[in-house]
Order: structure tokens, then C-alpha cells, then sequence
């Protein structure tokens, strides 16, 4: 099912989306101005997009701690994300949750989770929701190769086949978790093979092209939204910059990073490809980049520029009557 | 009114609330049972038969079977509440926490705060807590304090019949994340409880008993040891106000600290352990807000800090008696308010 | 590795003493005298006998709940086992741990345990243990087909895998945990091809037939004491009485139990075996009959005649200094 | 003496113990980093360096990176210490103790006492608690409390480098499971710390500051919070006694009794959250123990009932300031033994 003209520019919009709010989160965080922990997803882009692309808000995704890609690919408001990063009121949680505990409800954006392994079980439960409600709804679990280890994550697998559920788990295989390789984390060295031991099809994509995960993902929740229960996806990809922002990266090869950028980027891969076969033009996607550098310059001035909570919202939201 | 035993006013609240919105579900290990073997479904009906035959009304869809992973069928509860289902679920043991505690602690508890009042959780964990069945160290503990612990954690207590079917129904109707806790020892204990479907609210005392003397506020089935304890101190001109929290959290703070004003001394059975438990926060409470009110030190009457042992012998002595509750309060009858002064 | 005359009598030993004991205690039990959870293993003894025997007190083994097989076949003392299930002071474990909790670290038992799950991390840690003491020491987890879907025990063998620890997995599927059936709950209907993703080598039994054991259990030990890391054992076996002792058992077909004492009985296997090839007599395993049956009666009147613990007891073994 | 961090006293306790003793070992998550990257080994070192470069004097075969995978890690930690070795088990942060909550609870905390007496586990878990790095809900708990309430663990509180430094000697030597809890923002508090090994007792609190008026029981970063309230009272003529318990389980409580009994005023600082907490376990136990000798309701100073918030507006209106504990020992100071009586 290939995608047409129209659906290909959003999702170069949104891979392009991701990466600059995330290169723009890099540079902003050397300010001191984004409180807390901060894990970048740029690299990764075509995961979140190639997966998301093929939902509707009333399906949901389980996040990671590493969630800004997950929540633009899910639609959710950037301008609201970054006041969120930078801890504002009229940010996406009202400044409650920062980047660790972004999400959106209402897109079905279950929340990125500081928690490794904490969110499958989640997903889990969104796809129980749609299959006890009768819904062709979906939810997607994304998970790290780290997380990949985590038991909540093998039950989740089990649990899916067992109650077959229409739910995707996606493992983005950036090869460490942490400043550990997944070459040593994962015993196997096949994340994708052990989630098949559990008992549902599992592809193998490359994660920085887009098309390979796009088309993996449709076939996945095509499964699931015909009722033919879960799957699997696992996609290598690379992670451009530090573990978390402010990482010194000693664990890794000087410039591993920016070498990969060289190389291994999803959205010059997408570039190269539909302007290579002529199904977009130069134009079409340099329009895009420039209202994207507009969109997330205004995100970041006007972040900057809002107010933060007060102080009375610390005691809310904690019950919704007690 | 019928009488029925705390088992049938939980599994009433279940089947009425089932019946009354499609979106309540049950989720367990073995809430039905029987799946993939040779016998009969549905026979099984959770560790408590709570849930016994509810498969024959509501299918297989709405009493889902689980495999022995507490951490996804928690969590799964959790994102199914988070996303329009009102689930049960259902811990065998309290003691099970232990497997599954992030999906209560880290996420569920959590959620609405964290995404700024942007989610909604209405998750009913149920479970068994408490001594008393020679169940040793893993499964007789009551934990409840670990819970009542944990903001955005509603925690129930029933321990009779009647508020066991009626905060059960609250729990489900109710849109926070409430973690429901039997006592099993008391699982047949008898009550009159009405037929249909009533509530009772949270963070609203149960005053079990009026007196004059000696407020003890005690949990679960302490209630029960407690007013053997009040009923015999009667006898002996000692007349104890006895105060049944129903929910610890929230707490009912006003009827204790009334009650402690009215009576100026104070004692509390639990039968969790001693330290940071709910004896203590209670007397911390009170020794803050009700202090002017005391006559006497506050004593609390609790399990020690060990674990539960298996020994009938030694069980029996690791459960709070209605002696030792006796002796507590005969000991704060003895000190007048002017032996606080003249200290 | 043929065993000899001498081993194939302490093996059958060993099988026949945990079923006249597991018989017994079923017995005992309806006289309300044996307090709490009572979780019987007649009809399993091939496996923790096969496995066990192969095993030195310097080797551990991480149980489960239904673990007096396990004890017996580990070398505890029979008496004061059943003094245990009784209560007594003179227990096993002083009367506190029970059937649930019994255990003797001195020789290799790390408890039965209570928390379906709960043992294969301390499995791995005794495995852990050998390793850096640079022993040729092995650890066993013993799991059941429930115990299987718990993270974990997954989180285990991926460890042990990382950190090629000497530990076996042996996975005892009854075909139950509890009321529910392992056809439901192993959503792919195979417990050791999953551990098998996990990447390490695993064979499947049948664990009526203690030789099959025995032989894939001296393989896969073997390769753990030459530090070649772990292995798996998935052994099918039959669980003759209910799940605990006063299961009604409504989930499973009426006599379905004692149909399986009739056919799949593992003790019968092996008389027939080595009294068919002629290794052994009539004559010396009814000897041992007998010997057990006494064994066990006085078992049985000792552990009733024994003391309770006294109440000071209550407070001690919390820690050993505070 | 030279002036060393938290976190260098940490780091020399650990090999210095390592260097004594071959049975000990430390396990975790990238405690010392880069297995199967293309980068050097052991830049890692633990969430916060504690452990970094320690693989090159010991090896990878005593300083143990672990997948992302707490229960086994953990439970691997106690099976081993159960079997012959000392293990330290890094957990990068204690709210990460939802995953492997088991292990501690229902494992490692009962082994001993379900076994009678029998087993031996001198396991060492060492974490990271507590809010001001902007870390939000699920990284920014204390959670000391509800370690605190198991029978069969300790748990260690330090303030201070020198503390530090003795204690983790001390937890590492004992033979019985310990939790040592540091507090993320105070790392790089500096202290003279002696260079070779010594041990600090539990159980023994440290009197911070002798004083007259009031006492204050504080722990872990709150100790500092506190001595700074402390000081500005004292320009008042306000003079408080500061204790630092230390640990919490064992809790010193002779100690506190004893400055109570000087003092007859109480307040508790504590960043823990209110219910089921530290500070109203030490309120019950002083209001049961000591109450003759209380002026004034003991008052506790603590975090609100709610998840930790991410924004530093909120986390600094969450965290206990010097100022609230200011104002909680200014309001003992106008209760009198009198008004007691009165009332
Ligand atoms: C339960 C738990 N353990 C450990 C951590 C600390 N931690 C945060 S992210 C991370 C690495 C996760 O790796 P992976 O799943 O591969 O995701 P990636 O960071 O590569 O996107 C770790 C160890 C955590 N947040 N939660
Ligand atoms: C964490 C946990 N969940 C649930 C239980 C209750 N329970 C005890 S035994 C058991 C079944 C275990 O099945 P399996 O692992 O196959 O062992 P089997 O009983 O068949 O030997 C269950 C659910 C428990 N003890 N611990
Ligand atoms: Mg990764
Ligand atoms: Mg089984």
C-alpha cells in the first residue's frame, strides 16, 4: 500500500518535526533553561513516523523515556511539548511532567515513561480497551533495546498472544542501553527473535528507512486491527547524540555520533529516495523545512516566554476527588 | 435484611456494577479458571471464590483469565483504565506487590499528576491481605501501610460485610485508583446487606462503637478484635469509643480527632508491623493536631517488626489479641491528665 | 554416562521416599493437624531426582512452592522436613518457613518459595556465586509452567546468558498453574523453545522418565561445571493431586489425577525399566519399600510427638545483629 | 584531614572493602559502563561515578554490568549473598525499586527468619533518592519509608561524607540485608574523611547540634535544611537540638527519647512524603514513649501528598524549606507545658 504524495509530505513534516525540536532541545539545553533529564531522539525518526503514520488518534502508543518522537509522529502539539520541556504552565502536563512524562491523552499518546520497561504493560491494556470495546483499534508498545530486557516487557509479550490483543511492540534497537551495548545486554543478540518465541510474527526492518518501517508497521496493525491478534517489529537504528543531554559519552567511539548523522540518517534517506524517483520535488520539502524552523523558533520563544505554574498546582491533579 | 458473608457482598458489588456498565471488567489469575484444561469453566472464581460462575453471565471477555504475571496484568488493568475500561484486578495476595509494585507505585498512581490533570485512571486493584491462615511470611502480610503511602493510591479497608459491598461499588464507580483490601480472615463474617446496589464513601469513619474513656481507632479485622477488647473492658466501667477507618487513605481524620477530644486518650490496632505503619501515622496525626486533647501516651497495638511465621504457636502470638488491646487500654486509663502535668 | 547399580538404588531411593512422603503428607493433612498452603509433587519425582542427583551439597537449587521433591532430592533430612510441615521447633526451619519456606542452605536448598517466580534470580546469584569464587559449582532453577510466564524468570536467563553463569533451568510443566491450563497460558505453547530464544541450548524431556531427565540434566550440568554457560530443560510431567491440598478441582476432568497415576506414574516407569533390563531386583527395591515406609511413619509420629516452637521464638532471626 | 564528597567517600569505602574482602562485588546497571560499545570500559561508573574506573584494579568479574533488569539484578545480588558472597547491588535510583520491589521484600528481607535462623544475606543495595534535580514523579521519590516498615532490612540515611564513608563500611561488613539510601543532591557535600577504612555503628544518631528549646529529628539531605533553620533561630535565642538518626532502621530511639525529655518539643523534618512516613513514625513512637515530657504537639514537616512535580517552581514548593521548619519550631515555641494543662 503505497503512500500518496499528500501522506509522504506529512510525514517528511513530521520526521523533519522531530529532528529539529530535537536539535533545537540540544541546543537549548546548554542554556541551563530545560530543567531535568532530557533523551533526544534524533536519529530515530522514522520509527515513530513510520509506525504513527498508520494510526488515528483513538489508537494508542506506550512511550519511553526517550517519547518527543513519539509524541510529534502522534500528533501532539510541539508548541505545547516544548513549553512542557522548559517546565511552563501551558505546557502539555502543565509543566508537571517534563520530557521524562510528556503525553497527550487525548491523541492516545500514553505518556513517555521514565520507567524502562514501564510502559508495555500499559500498551497491553490500551489494546485490552479496544478489544473489549469491540473498537478495529490498535495500541503500540515502543520499547528500547534495554528495555527489551525488562521483564514487564516478556510478560506483556505473553499476555498479547495469550488474550490476543491487538497490539504492535516495536523494539528500537539503537545498540545500547545506556552506556551498555545491546551487543552484551541482549544474551540472544536477536531482540526480534525472542519476542517471535513468544508466539507472533516479527519483522525485521531497517530503522532508518522509512519505507521498510512504514511498511512493516501497516502489515502489523493491519494483523491487529483485523483481529488476528500481536506483533512484532524490531528496528536498528542509531542514536545521534548522547544518552541523555549532557552525557560525555566516554563509552562510545569519539564522534560516533555525528558519524552516524553522516551516514545512517533516516531523513536524508527519505529525501534521497522520493526525490530520486521523482515523487517530490526539492522545493516541496525545503518549504517544509522552512516552516519547520519557523514552528519550533516560535516553540522556543515562546516557551521561554511563558509563565511558569503557581505554586497552588502542586496539591491538584493528584486525586480527582479525595 | 438477608445476612451474607463479606464473600458474597464483594462478588454482589462485582456482579451489579458488571451488569450496570459494560465497561467494568475483571482481571486475574484464575478469576474464572479452567482455561486450556480439561474441566470446567469459571469454577475457580479468584484465591476467594469472589468471582466464582460470574464467566456463565459475562463471558470470557469481561472475566479474563491471566497467566502468572502480576506486573502485566496490573499494568494492563492500568492502561485499560486509562483508556475508557473500569477494570478490576485481581491480587491474589497483597503480598504479590512485591512483583508488580511499579505498575501501582510508578505508573497508575501517577499518571494524572504527572500529565497535569489530563488523565483519568479509574483501576480497582482487590486483594487479600492479613495472618491468620498459617500462610507463613509471603502470604499473610498486610502492606497496606506501603499503600496508603502513595499519593494519587485510594486504599479500602472494609471489614464487615455491609461497607464491603458498598465501598467495593464506590471503588468501581470511582475514578481514582483505588486498591481494595480483604482481610482473609473475615471472609465469611456475616452482616445485613441489602440486596441492591449502595455506596459508601470514602474517607467517612465508621463509628463502631460510642464511649467515653478510650478512643481506639483500629483497622480491618482489628475492628473485630477491638470490640472483644471494648466488650470486655465494659464490663469494667471502661467505656471505649471505637472507630472503624474504612479507607486509610483518605483518612478520616476529623471523626478520630473529635473522638480524641471527647475521650483524651488514644489507642490503635493494626495488625501490620510497627514501623512507618498506620498505628503510626495515626499517632503522628494525632499527636500533632489532637495533642492539647491527650490525656495519656498514645499506644499502638501492633504485629512486631518481624516477618510472619508459619507456627500456629507463633502466628498466634504475632496477630494482635484482644488481651493485648485490653492491656493497652487499661494501661492509658491509669494516667490522668495530671499526671501529664505533674511530669 | 550409564549409572550404577549403587546410584540407580539411592535414585530410586529418592523417588520413592518424596512419593510415600507427598502420599503421606495428603493423609496427614485431612486430619487438620498440618497448618497452611500444603502444594504436593507426587507424580514429579523423576525430575528433581533425575536433576538432583547430579548435584553435590555444593551445588544450589532455587525451588519453588510445591518444593519438597526438591528438598528430598537435595539431601534434606526427611524427619525434620516433616516436623516443618508440622510446625515444630525441631523443623526444618524452627517451625517459621513451613511447607511454603522449607529450605537448607547447607545443603544447596535455597527454599521453597512462595512467590511463583520469586527463585530463579536467586538461582542465577548462586550461579553468580560459583562463578566468581571460581568453583565448578552449578545452580538449578526449578520452575513450573505457571511460573514460566513471570518476568522474572525471563529476566533470569537472559542473565544468565550476558553472564554465562553455570545455572539450568528446568522447567516443570504439569501442564498447570493452578486452575488454569499451560495450553492457555504459554500463549506459544512452548516453554523451551522460548527459553531457547533467549540464546541457550535446551532440551525437551519427558519427565515421567527419570533416565530422559537424568540424561539431559547430566549434559547440561556438565556444560555449566566446564563453564560453558546455561541451559534449559522443559520436562512434561503430571501433577497427581489438586494444586494445593483441598482443591476441589472443578477445572479438571473428574479422576483425571489418578488416570495419570495410572499411566504416567514415573516410579512405575523405572521399576519396570530396571527390572525389565535386569539391572535391578524385586527384591531390593521392595527392601527400600519398606524401609521408606517406616521412614516415613516415624516421621510422621515424631513430627507429631515435637514441640512447638515457644513464643519467645517470635522474635528471633529477624537479623542477625540490630 | 583532607575534605572529601559524598560521593569520593562512597567510591573509597566501596574499594576499600573490595581491597580487604575478594567476596565483594558490585553489581548494576552500567556500574562500570561500555560493555559491547566501541568506547573504553568503566567511564560509567554508576548513575553518579561512584563506582567509575573500579573495573580496571578489580575486573569485570567483581565490578558487573547487568542488563536493564533490576529483579533479576537485584535477586541475583541476594542469591549470591546468600551463597557465599558480599555483594553491593546498584540501583541507579530507588524508584526503580517498583521493579524489583520482590526481591527486597518477600526475598532477601525474610530469607533469614523463614529459614529459621538458617541463611545468611549480607546484601547491600545501594540507591539514590529523593527531588531537586528536576527529575520529576518517577525519579525523585525517598521511599526510605516503606523500606523502613520491612522486618529483616536495614536502612541507611547519610547526610554527610564522613558518615558516608563509615556507614557503607559498616553495610558492606554486616551480616544482614541493608538498603543504603544517599540523597542525589547532596554528592558533592564536602567533609573531612579520613583516608583508610572505619566503621559507624547502626542505630547510633548523631547529635548535630546540642540545644535547649526544641529538638529537630531530620534525615538525610533534610539534616541540612534543618541546621540552617537552626542557625537563623538561633539569632533569635531560639537554641535546637539537631538528630541526625543515620539509619532508620535500626532507629536510635533513645537518643531522640532522651532530647525530648530535654527539650519537650518536637518537630520532624522529613522529605518523604506525609502518610505512612518517616516523620509520624517517630511522632507515634515519641507520642507513645516519651509523651509525659511533650510541651506541644509534635509537629512534622514533610512533602505534600503528591507525586513529585517537574517544574522547579513546584519541586522547590515541594521540597521542605529551612523556612517551613522555622516556622514549625517557632509554633512549638509558643505552646507551653501550661497550655497543655489549660486546654
Ligand atoms: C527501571 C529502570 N531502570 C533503569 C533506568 C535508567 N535508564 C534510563 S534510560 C536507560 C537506558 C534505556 O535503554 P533503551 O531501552 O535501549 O532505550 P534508549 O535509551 O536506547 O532509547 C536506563 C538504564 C530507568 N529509567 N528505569
Ligand atoms: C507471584 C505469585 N502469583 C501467584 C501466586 C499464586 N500461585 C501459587 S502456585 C500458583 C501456580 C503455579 O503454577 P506453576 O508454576 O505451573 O507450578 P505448579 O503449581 O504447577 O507446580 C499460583 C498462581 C503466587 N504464589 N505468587
Ligand atoms: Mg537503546
Ligand atoms: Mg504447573
Amino acid at each position: 500500500m503505497a503512500l500518496d504524495k499528500e501522506a509522504l509530505l506529512a510525514v517528511y513534516r513530521t520526521m523533519q518535526t522531530i529532528r529539529v525540536f530535537e536539535d533545537r532541545v540540544h541546543v537549548e539545553n546548554t542554556t541551563g533553561d530545560i530543567p531535568g533529564f532530557v533523551h533526544l531522539y534524533a536519529g530515530e525518526e522514522a520509527i515513530a513516523t513510520g509506525v504513527c503514520c498508520n494510526l488515528t488518534d483513538a489508537d494508542a502508543i506506550g512511550s519511553t523515556h526517550r517519547g518527543h518522537g513519539h509524541c510529534i509522529a502522534k500528533g501532539c502539539d510541539v508548541k505545547a511539548m516544548m513549553k512542557e520541556l522548559f517546565g511552563k504552565k501551558e505546557g502539555l502536563c502543565g509543566g508537571k511532567g517534563g520530557s521524562m512524562h510528556i503525553a497527550d491523552m487525548e491523541r492516545g499518546m500514553l505518556g513517555a515513561n521514565a520507567i524502562v520497561g514501564g510502559s508495555p504493560p500499559l500498551a497491553i491494556g490500551a489494546a485490552l480497551s479496544h478489544k473489549t470495546r469491540g473498537t478495529d483499534g490498535v495500541a503500540v508498545s515502543f520499547s528500547g533495546d534495554g528495555a527489551s530486557n525488562q521483564g514487564t516487557c516478556f510478560e506483556s509479550l505473553n499476555m498479547a498472544v495469550v488474550l490476543k490483543l491487538p497490539c504492535i511492540f516495536v523494539f528500537e534497537n539503537n545498540g545500547f542501553g545506556e552506556g551498555t551495548g545491546a551487543d552484551y545486554h541482549v544474551g540472544s543478540g536477536d531482540i526480534g527473535g525472542r519476542a517471535a518465541a513468544f508466539g507472533m510474527p516479527m519483522t525485521k526492518v531497517d530503522g532508518v528507512d522509512f519505507f521498510a518501517v512504514q511498511e512493516a508497521a501497516a502489515e502489523a496493525i493491519g494483523r491487529a486491527r483485523r483481529g488476528e491478534g500481536p506483533s512484532a517489529i524490531e528496528a536498528d537504528v542509531v542514536r545521534f547524540y548522547g544518552h541523555y543531554e549532557g552525557d560525555p559519552q566516554g563509552y562510545r567511539k569519539k564522534g560516533e555520533g555525528d558519524e552516524m548523522r553522516a551516514t545512517r540518517d533516516c531523513l536524508k534517506n527519505f529525501r534521497d529516495k522520493t526525490l530520486g524517483d521523482g515523487t517530490l520535488t526539492a522545493t516541496e520539502l525545503d518549504a517544509i523545512d522552512a516552516e519547520i524552523a519557523q514552528l519550533i523558533d516560535e516553540a522556543v520563544v515562546e516557551a521561554r516566554a511563558a509563565e511558569f505554574p503557581s505554586v497552588n498546582d502542586l496539591l491538584t491533579d493528584v486525586y480527582i476527588s479525595y | 435484611m438477608p445476612k451474607k458473608s463479606i464473600r458474597i457482598a464483594l462478588q454482589e458489588a462485582v456482579v451489579l456494577e458488571m451488569r450496570r456498565d459494560p465497561n467494568v471488567i475483571v482481571i486475574g489469575e484464575d478469576v474464572a479458571g479452567g482455561a486450556g484444561c480439561s474441566g470446567d469453566r469459571g469454577t475457580y472464581g479468584g484465591a476467594m471464590g469472589v468471582t466464582k460462575g460470574l464467566i456463565e453471565e459475562f463471558g470470557d471477555e469481561r472475566v479474563i483469565d491471566t497467566p502468572i504475571t502480576e506486573s502485566a496484568l496490573v499494568g494492563m488493568a492500568a492502561g485499560a483504565a486509562a483508556t475508557g475500561l473500569r477494570p478490576i484486578a485481581e491480587l491474589m495476595f497483597v503480598d504479590f506487590m512485591g512483583v508488580c509494585f511499579d505498575q501501582v507505585l510508578n505508573q497508575a498512581a501517577k499518571f494524572r499528576y504527572m500529565f497535569g490533570g489530563k488523565a483519568t485512571t479509574p483501576l480497582v486493584v482487590r486483594t487479600m491481605m492479613g495472618a491468620g491462615f498459617r500462610a507463613a511470611a509471603q502470604h499473610s502480610q498486610m502492606l497496606y501501610n506501603l499503600f496508603t503511602a502513595v499519593p494519587g493510591v485510594k486504599c479500602v479497608i472494609p471489614s464487615n460485610a455491609y461497607d464491603a459491598k458498598g465501598l467495593l461499588i464506590q471503588a468501581i464507580r470511582d475514578d481514582d485508583v483505588v486498591i481494595f483490601f480483604n482481610h482473609k480472615a473475615i471472609y465469611d463474617f456475616e452482616d445485613e446487606v441489602p440486596d441492591e446496589a449502595y455506596t459508601i464513601p470514602f474517607g467517612e469513619a465508621n463509628i463502631v462503637r460510642e464511649g467515653e474513656d478510650v478512643t481506639i481507632v483500629a483497622f480491618s479485622r482489628m475492628v473485630h478484635t477491638a470490640n472483644d477488647a471494648a466488650k470486655s473492658l465494659e464490663k469494667d466501667g471502661i467505656s471505649v469509643e471505637l472507630i472503624d477507618p474504612r479507607t486509610s487513605s483518605p483518612l478520616d481524620e476529623e471523626s478520630i480527632i473529635e473522638s480524641v477530644e471527647n475521650t483524651g486518650r488514644l489507642v490503635i490496632v493494626d495488625e501490620g508491623t510497627p514501623r512507618c505503619g498506620l498505628a503510626g501515622d495515626v499517632a503522628g496525626m494525632v499527636a500533632e493536631k489532637a495533642f492539647h486533647a491527650l490525656k495519656a501516651p498514645i499506644i499502638q497495638v501492633t504485629a512486631p517488626h518481624t516477618p510472619v511465621p508459619f507456627s500456629p504457636v507463633l502466628e498466634d502470638a504475632y496477630i494482635p489479641s484482644a488481651a493485648k488491646v485490653e492491656e493497652a487500654v487499661r494501661k492509658v486509663m491509669t494516667m490522668s491528665r495530671d499526671a501529664v502535668s505533674a511530669s
